[in-house]
């Protein structure tokens, strides 16, 4: 029982980290339509530009403060993927509006290779660390209720508190602000947006910045558990399940949705894993995801598609 | 007009539609209507836009599934069917706002529609030997006709994307004709046509009513038009049938008019 | 900064062909993985292989002939391992040895070598089977391969317990790279298992390896006795990282020797103490004298090929090995063809398989300390069996076993038995005696 | 001025349906294949073949299986690495599990199955489009990766579930120079190429491009979209599991299942975008750009580096090879949506007019 717990609990930690990414996806589908492959591949490169400026920052002003760096670490990574974004927006994004979906969506696999390519030529491609003093070590709890106590890692417990506070900070932003406001607007309905003079491309490059915020956060918590490297581009595979499970369109689908692939993962690989060789939880998370789409194709939170002649 | 407009013997019911009701998620498209086209015939389905017309007929298609009601056809009634059952049955269709495959030559375009006569199986395709060859063949000769029928020999091998939209609307015309078909769907063959494109689309239409002899159903806003080809003509408005018979009767119904003209009732 | 500092070799070779395009070289192709998934470990491999070949040359060449490098980037893929195995072949007046760095290359590399006659080194990884030289005439798994590493691990744990019998009952859980490199692991274990009569836990983890968080579930659930690791680049960090996380001591995980390098722990620091690793012979040697004339005859000039801080570290180590193997195997083919001359890769794998390496050369070499007597035959490819155990610190790697053994006795008949299944599923032959002379 | 319709004129549909109505074009294409079959063999050394010819031939085929499903039949596919393992697993099986089991049979066992996964997996398409259909296919794509991993009766149970094949046989004649392996695969590649093409133009390519098209103008003339989007992925999965099996047997000789990881798909899906979606054609130039590329630049920046004095890494290389790669991606879909395939015929256009442009 305790270590279902454990289990239960890792897989919503894991699954608040995917939700974290498929938000990323959303966020941007929502506003532009795009279904961003890339957001795996800005987690990444945002991980690298925060590791890696947290090094090179005392080494080029001599504050070893490890909270100076990391908060100004943060803040140029920041700026970084806003650059990102807005050059997305403005070298691919506006030469492909109105192409069908599944153009925009090889464009952004086009994307994802250039930022790992680019990502790794600026900022190397070995294995770096960001230290933001996580605790490492794990704690346990209820000892007296079940034998061993329930094992609860520190770092993770943060991290979700992280993410929380992002998801919260996110739906202020898009209930109080104007601009969220108009975000929302134009996912709406994109002509009505037009006409009530929204500009579309502001919102767009306005999204991705947030989805890059975001991309961020994500790979700050990942890398600060398990260091950044080239490979963390590929959580972006394990997110995508997420989505198809939370519905493309739906900001509550993506964390519900995370947290049930996370869960649905590791119960899947600890419970039944060893009858089947181990090693299922990848292709566990998709086939959920798979077996969803043909009993409900719009996910649990999406809108339903009627197809009109 | 209406010299040209042939005289020819309209024969009973062979399709009727009985109290179709039709909704997308409370919003109701159709409420309980009813008419029947008979053979040969032109009938023209008419009303203010968003009256549920091109609904009617993806009703018929097999598009939509009405809630309630039923569609019978020479008889046997279905609540239900497959578009490709419909099409089976020899009811075709044209589009509103042109469904056409953007990608293909013309020829193809009007090919697709002979697909449902074409007999030989994936391998013989891939090899493309005897059967499959001739068949082809075939088809395309049948098409060529189409083609020569609607005076669009020109642009054979153009592909219907770069086509002005006149142009277009008779391609789709055709690809519907390639189904040599009993019924023929209409969904305003004629909008933003110029003078000329529409006498060309009436005498198109009326020459495949009398030629082929096939049961037309129309769905048209220029009410000239309307009232010169049809013989019986419905009226929708806001999903509800207001009027139904001849184009004169029509014109005289109160109801009609003022869904036209606007007053309130 | 880092692209600064890696001269690629290629452009020296480019040059040095330029250069002395007369003088008689020696080419040793490098297949280098410096991206990817393995990057971190496979970059200071190359960078020492090629320190060590640019130290050859400038204590004057094998003889006089002198050494050429040239580098393709496989990034640990297989099929771009094959084409850069195909490009670098026919160059500088042919390939004389490959050195894979990645068993699915060495895998598929082994079907094509006889064909072009020239020898795989294959040093502790590539196919356990191919020491068997009666069967695999081109492989040279010299010093060590993975059944030596598992068999070591387990001795190193026996000792530790006081005895093997000790290892009755217990339960040992090994979490292995899910590929064949991590499988090629598993029969060694699973034949002591039966032997000694403990449990095996296999954990397969899905490369790359970054999400593990169900496999150390699955460890603290069944709290094995221990934990040994057949794991390659990102996946060794996060490995430690996450059996911090589930509280799995770190003082019962033992990886093999391409899971306990810097790379892998450093960013873990303290949190990865008391982690130990069989090391195949050598291991982070910095204070060696080869070491100490890399760095005054290579880097002092401003020829080292990566950062100076890490001449000396574990993998950079085994990059250097590789190289000295690759070298004293043509000195010994010039022995019998002709001193100073170029050998062919033919030559040279008579000279791999009757490689001798004394203490005494060894030492003289500058790897007093570093390695051991290194002798091959025609039917052992090997040619030693000896390694050792280090563990960590918490910033560095300090040895803490003995000298072991793998038990040859058990391993050999393992060999044998199935490269006999590889030559029967090839149609192959065994060597005969008189072809070992060849 | 010699490339010409004019005087050309068709007496029959059937000469109006030719593959290439243009005499010119005709005799260019047996020019091109008395090349490939005859020229080539003497032209190269022994890397041309091993490392670029015979990968290209392979990856044209399977680019070409893609194309159908992707190009004209408009159902994205990410798994295509996976149905090319089903093919070579299937036809190592059946190899060496039956003797004397005829290579080219092997091979077509491994496309049959190859054809049973692809639908099995494109039933999704029935009720899903665009990214959630990719996202499908990713599935089959992660499955197939584990189960030739992890269920040792596909590797034959061989302790390192690494797989490899041997001592190839045609017709009692071996399969073992760069050259006769090249014309090995030459030959499938052109038998394929030529059905397909037969199958592009007929009633079922024309279904496919009008499911592609508007699939629901397509339903109401008829067209069962189950039918179509199924026999697309069979047709697809068929072609690419051969290739799979040639990728396995031919070029690697031993492989493991990340020799068809996901990265192969993406690869392949790339082919087709920079070569020309709903092209047979495109597949091809799409195949031998992708295939030429990277190791175009792993000779020739490093080159260039060393001429303007700037030492190139190797991971430079690859880095600058991925960031390329990418950019060329967005470029294509930018300015040249129909890939390649499109230049092509633009050229062949402007040679029709040369020299009187109008």
């Amino acid at each position: 029982m305790g270590f279902f717990i454990e289990t239960l609990f890792s897989g919503l930690m894991a699954g608040m980290l995917y939700s974290l990414v498929a938000l990323g996806f959303v966020l941007i589908f929502k506003a532009s339509g795009v279904f961003n492959f890339a957001q795996g591949a800005m987690v990444l490169f945002a991980a690298l530009a925060m590791a890696r400026f947290a090094e090179w920052i005392p080494a080029w002003t001599g504050i070893t403060n490890l909270i100076f760096a990391n908060v100004a670490a943060f803040l140029i990574a920041g700026l970084i993927m806003f650059a990102v974004a807005w050059l997305i927006e403005r070298l691919v994004l506006r030469h492909l509006v109105n192409q069908e979906a599944t153009t925009l969506l090889m464009a952004t696999l086009g994307i994802t290779y250039f930022l790992e390519g680019l990502g790794q030529t600026i900022f190397g491609s070995d294995i770096y660390q960001i230290n933001i003093g996580m605790p490492k070590e794990p704690i346990f709890l209820f000892d007296g209720v079940f034998p061993g106590g329930i094992l609860v890692n520190q770092e993770d417990v943060i991290a979700a508190l992280i993410a929380a506070a992002l998801v919260a900070l996110l739906s202020l932003f898009f209930q109080k602000t104007s601009t969220g406001r108009a975000l929302r607007a134009v996912a709406d309905d994109h002509q009505a947006a037009q006409s009530i003079g929204i500009p579309l491309n502001r919102i767009w490059v306005i999204v991705w910045c947030v989805a890059g915020v975001v991309a961020l956060v994500a790979g700050m918590i990942w890398g600060s558990k398990l260091g950044v490297q080239f490979t963390l581009a590929t959580v972006a595979l394990r997110a995508l399940p997420v989505i198809i499970l939370g519905g493309l369109t739906s900001v509550p689908g993506a964390i519900v949705g995370g947290l049930i692939i996370g869960v649905g993962e590791k119960l899947s690989e600890v419970y039944l894993g060893p009858f089947v060789g181990g090693g299922i939880e990848i292709w566990f998370a998709y086939v959920l995801a798979l077996v969803f789409l043909l009993f409900r194709p719009q996910g649990l939170f999406g809108e339903k598609i009627i197809d009109r002649v | 007009m209406s010299e040209i407009k042939p005289l020819k013997k309209i024969g009973d019911v062979i399709m009727d539609v009985r109290n179709i009701s039709l909704s997308f998620g409370g919003v109701n498209a159709l409420t309980d209507i009813s008419f029947d086209v008979r053979e040969h015939e032109v009938r023209a389905i008419i009303g203010p836009n968003g009256a549920g017309k091109s609904s009617m007929l993806n009703c018929i298609n097999g598009v939509y599934t009405p809630q309630q009601g039923e569609i019978s056809f020479r008889g046997q009634s279905f609540k239900h069917m497959s578009s490709r059952q419909v099409a089976e049955m020899g009811i075709a269709r044209t589009f509103q706002n042109l469904a056409l495959f953007k990608g293909m030559s013309v020829v193809d375009n009007i090919m697709t529609g002979r697909n449902l006569h074409i007999k030989s199986n994936l391998f013989l395709q891939a090899l493309r030997i005897g059967p499959a060859q001739r068949e082809e063949e075939k088809h395309r000769e049948f098409v060529e006709h189409i083609i020569d029928f609607l005076e669009i020999q020109a642009h054979r091998k153009t592909p219907v994307g770069q086509l002005p939209y006149g142009l277009q609307k008779r391609v789709d015309l055709g690809r519907a004709l390639a189904m040599e078909p009993q019924v023929l769907l209409l969904d305003e063959p004629m909008a933003g046509m110029n003078l000329e494109e529409k006498q060309d689309m009436s005498r198109f239409i009326l020459d495949v009513n009398d030629e082929f002899g096939t049961t037309i159903v129309l769905i048209e806003h220029d009410m000239g038009v309307v009232m010169d080809i049809s013989d019986r003509v419905v009226v929708l408005d806001y999903g509800k049938k207001i009027g139904d018979g001849t184009p004169r009767e029509v014109r005289e119904n109160e109801e009609v008019i003022s869904a036209y003209l606007g007053i309130s009732h | 900064m880092k692209i600064r500092n890696i001269v690629l070799a290629s452009v020296i070779a480019v040059a040095g062909a330029g250069a002395f395009a007369q003088a008689k070289e020696q080419f040793f192709p490098v297949l280098s993985g410096r991206t990817g998934p393995v990057a971190p470990n496979a970059t200071p491999w190359a960078n020492g292989h090629n320190d060590y070949m640019k130290l050859v040359n400038a204590r004057g060449g094998i003889n006089g002939v002198k050494t050429l490098v040239e580098e393709c980037e496989t990034a640990y893929a297989t099929d771009r391992g094959v084409e850069c195995y195909e490009r670098l072949k026919g160059k500088h007046g042919g390939a004389t040895v490959f050195q894979p760095l990645s068993t699915g290359i060495t895998f598929a590399l082994t079907e094509k070598v006889p064909g072009d006659k020239i020898p795989l080194i294959t040093s502790g990884y590539g196919r356990s089977d191919s020491a068997d030289g009666g069967v695999f005439k081109w492989n040279f798994p010299l010093i060590g391969h993975y059944w030596v590493a598992g068999d070591v691990v387990l001795k190193h744990i026996g000792n530790k317990l006081g005895g093997m019998d000790k290892l009755k009952g217990k339960k040992i859980g090994v979490g292995y790279h899910d590929s064949p490199f991590g499988k090629e692991l598993l029969p060694i274990l699973q034949e002591r298992a039966a032997q000694y009569g403990f449990t095996l836990l296999p954990l397969p983890i899905a490369a790359p390896g970054v999400e593990q968080k169900s496999t150390w579930l699955q460890v603290r659930q069944q709290q094995p006795d221990f934990m040994i690791l057949q794991t390659w680049g990102v996946m060794t960090g996060t490995a430690v990282k996450e059996a911090q996380a589930v509280g799995y001591p770190r003082e019962k995980m033992f990886g093999t020797w391409w899971s306990g390098a810097e790379p892998d722990l450093q960013d873990v620091g303290a949190g990865a103490k008391g982690y130990s690793a069989v090391m195949m012979q050598h291991g982070a040697e910095r204070q060696s004298d080869v070491v100490k004339e890399i760095l005054e005859k290579v880097h002092a000039k401003g020829e080292g090929t990566g950062p100076k801080d890490e001449v000396g570290s574990v993998l950079y180590m085994r990059g250097v090995l590789g190289a000295l193997l690759a070298v004293e195997g043509v000195r010994a083919a010039q022995e019998r063809f002709g001193k100073g001359k170029v050998m062919t890769g033919e030559q040279a794998r008579w000279g791999y398989e009757n490689l001798n390496l004394t203490q005494a050369k060894l030492d003289a070499l500058g790897f007093k300390g570093v390695m051991r007597p290194v002798s091959t035959s025609c039917f052992d490819h090997m040619g030693a069996a000896w390694a050792r155990i280090h563990t960590w610190d918490g910033s560095k790697f300090v040895w803490s076993s003995d000298w072991l053994e793998a038990d040859e006795q058990v391993i050999k008949p393992m060999v044998k038995a199935s490269a006999d299944k590889y030559a029967a599923e090839k149609k192959l032959t065994r060597r005969s005696g008189a072809d070992c002379q060849s | 001025m010699f490339y010409r319709e004019n005087g050309q004129f068709k007496t029959s549909y059937r000469a109006d349906q030719q593959i290439f109505p243009i005499a010119q074009d005709r005799w260019a294409v047996l020019a091109m294949l008395a090349f490939g079959f005859i020229a080539v063999p003497f032209l190269f050394d022994e890397y041309m073949f091993r490392a670029i010819l015979i990968p290209f031939v392979i990856l044209a085929l399977a680019a070409l299986g893609v194309n159908i499903l992707v190009g004209y039949c408009g159902q994205i596919s990410l798994g295509s690495g996976a149905f090319m393992a089903v093919g070579a697993y299937a036809a190592y099986n059946t190899y060496v599990r039956i003797d004397g089991m005829p290579l080219i049979v092997a091979l077509l066992a491994g496309g049959v199955f190859a054809t049973l996964v692809g639908v099995f997996f494109g039933i999704p398409s029935l009720r899903v489009k665009g990214l959630y259909l990719a996202v499908a296919t990713l599935a089959a794509q992660f499955f197939c990766d584990w189960a030739f991993l992890r269920i040792a009766w596909f590797t034959n149970n061989s302790t390192s579930g690494s797989v490899s094949v041997s001592n190839l046989k045609v017709f009692g004649w071996a399969i073992d120079s760069p050259i006769q392996k090249y014309l090995f695969c030459l030959t499938f590649l052109v038998v394929f190429g030529l059905m397909a093409k037969n199958l592009v133009r007929s009633a079922v390519g024309r279904e496919w491009m009008a499911i592609r098209d508007m699939d629901v103008a397509a339903a109401v003339i008829g067209i069962r979209p189950m039918y179509a989007k199924l026999t697309a992925f069979a047709v697809s999965s068929f072609i690419v599991g051969v290739a799979g099996g040639l990728w396995g047997f031919v070029h690697l000789g031993s492989w493991e299942p990340a020799a068809f990881s996901v990265d192969r798909s993406f690869q392949l899906l790339f082919m087709v975008i920079i070569g020309g979606m709903g092209s047979i054609m495109g597949s091809f130039f799409g195949a031998a750009f992708i295939v030429v590329l990277p190791i175009f630049l792993n000779q020739f920046l490093p080159a260039v580096g060393d001429l303007i004095g700037v030492p190139i890494s190797t991971a430079f290389v690859s880095h600058a090879e991925l960031m390329i790669f990418g950019a060329l991606i967005v470029w294509f879909l930018i300015v040249e949506p129909h890939g390649l395939a499109r230049l092509w015929s633009i050229g062949k256009q402007k040679l029709r007019l040369w020299p009187f442009p109008h």
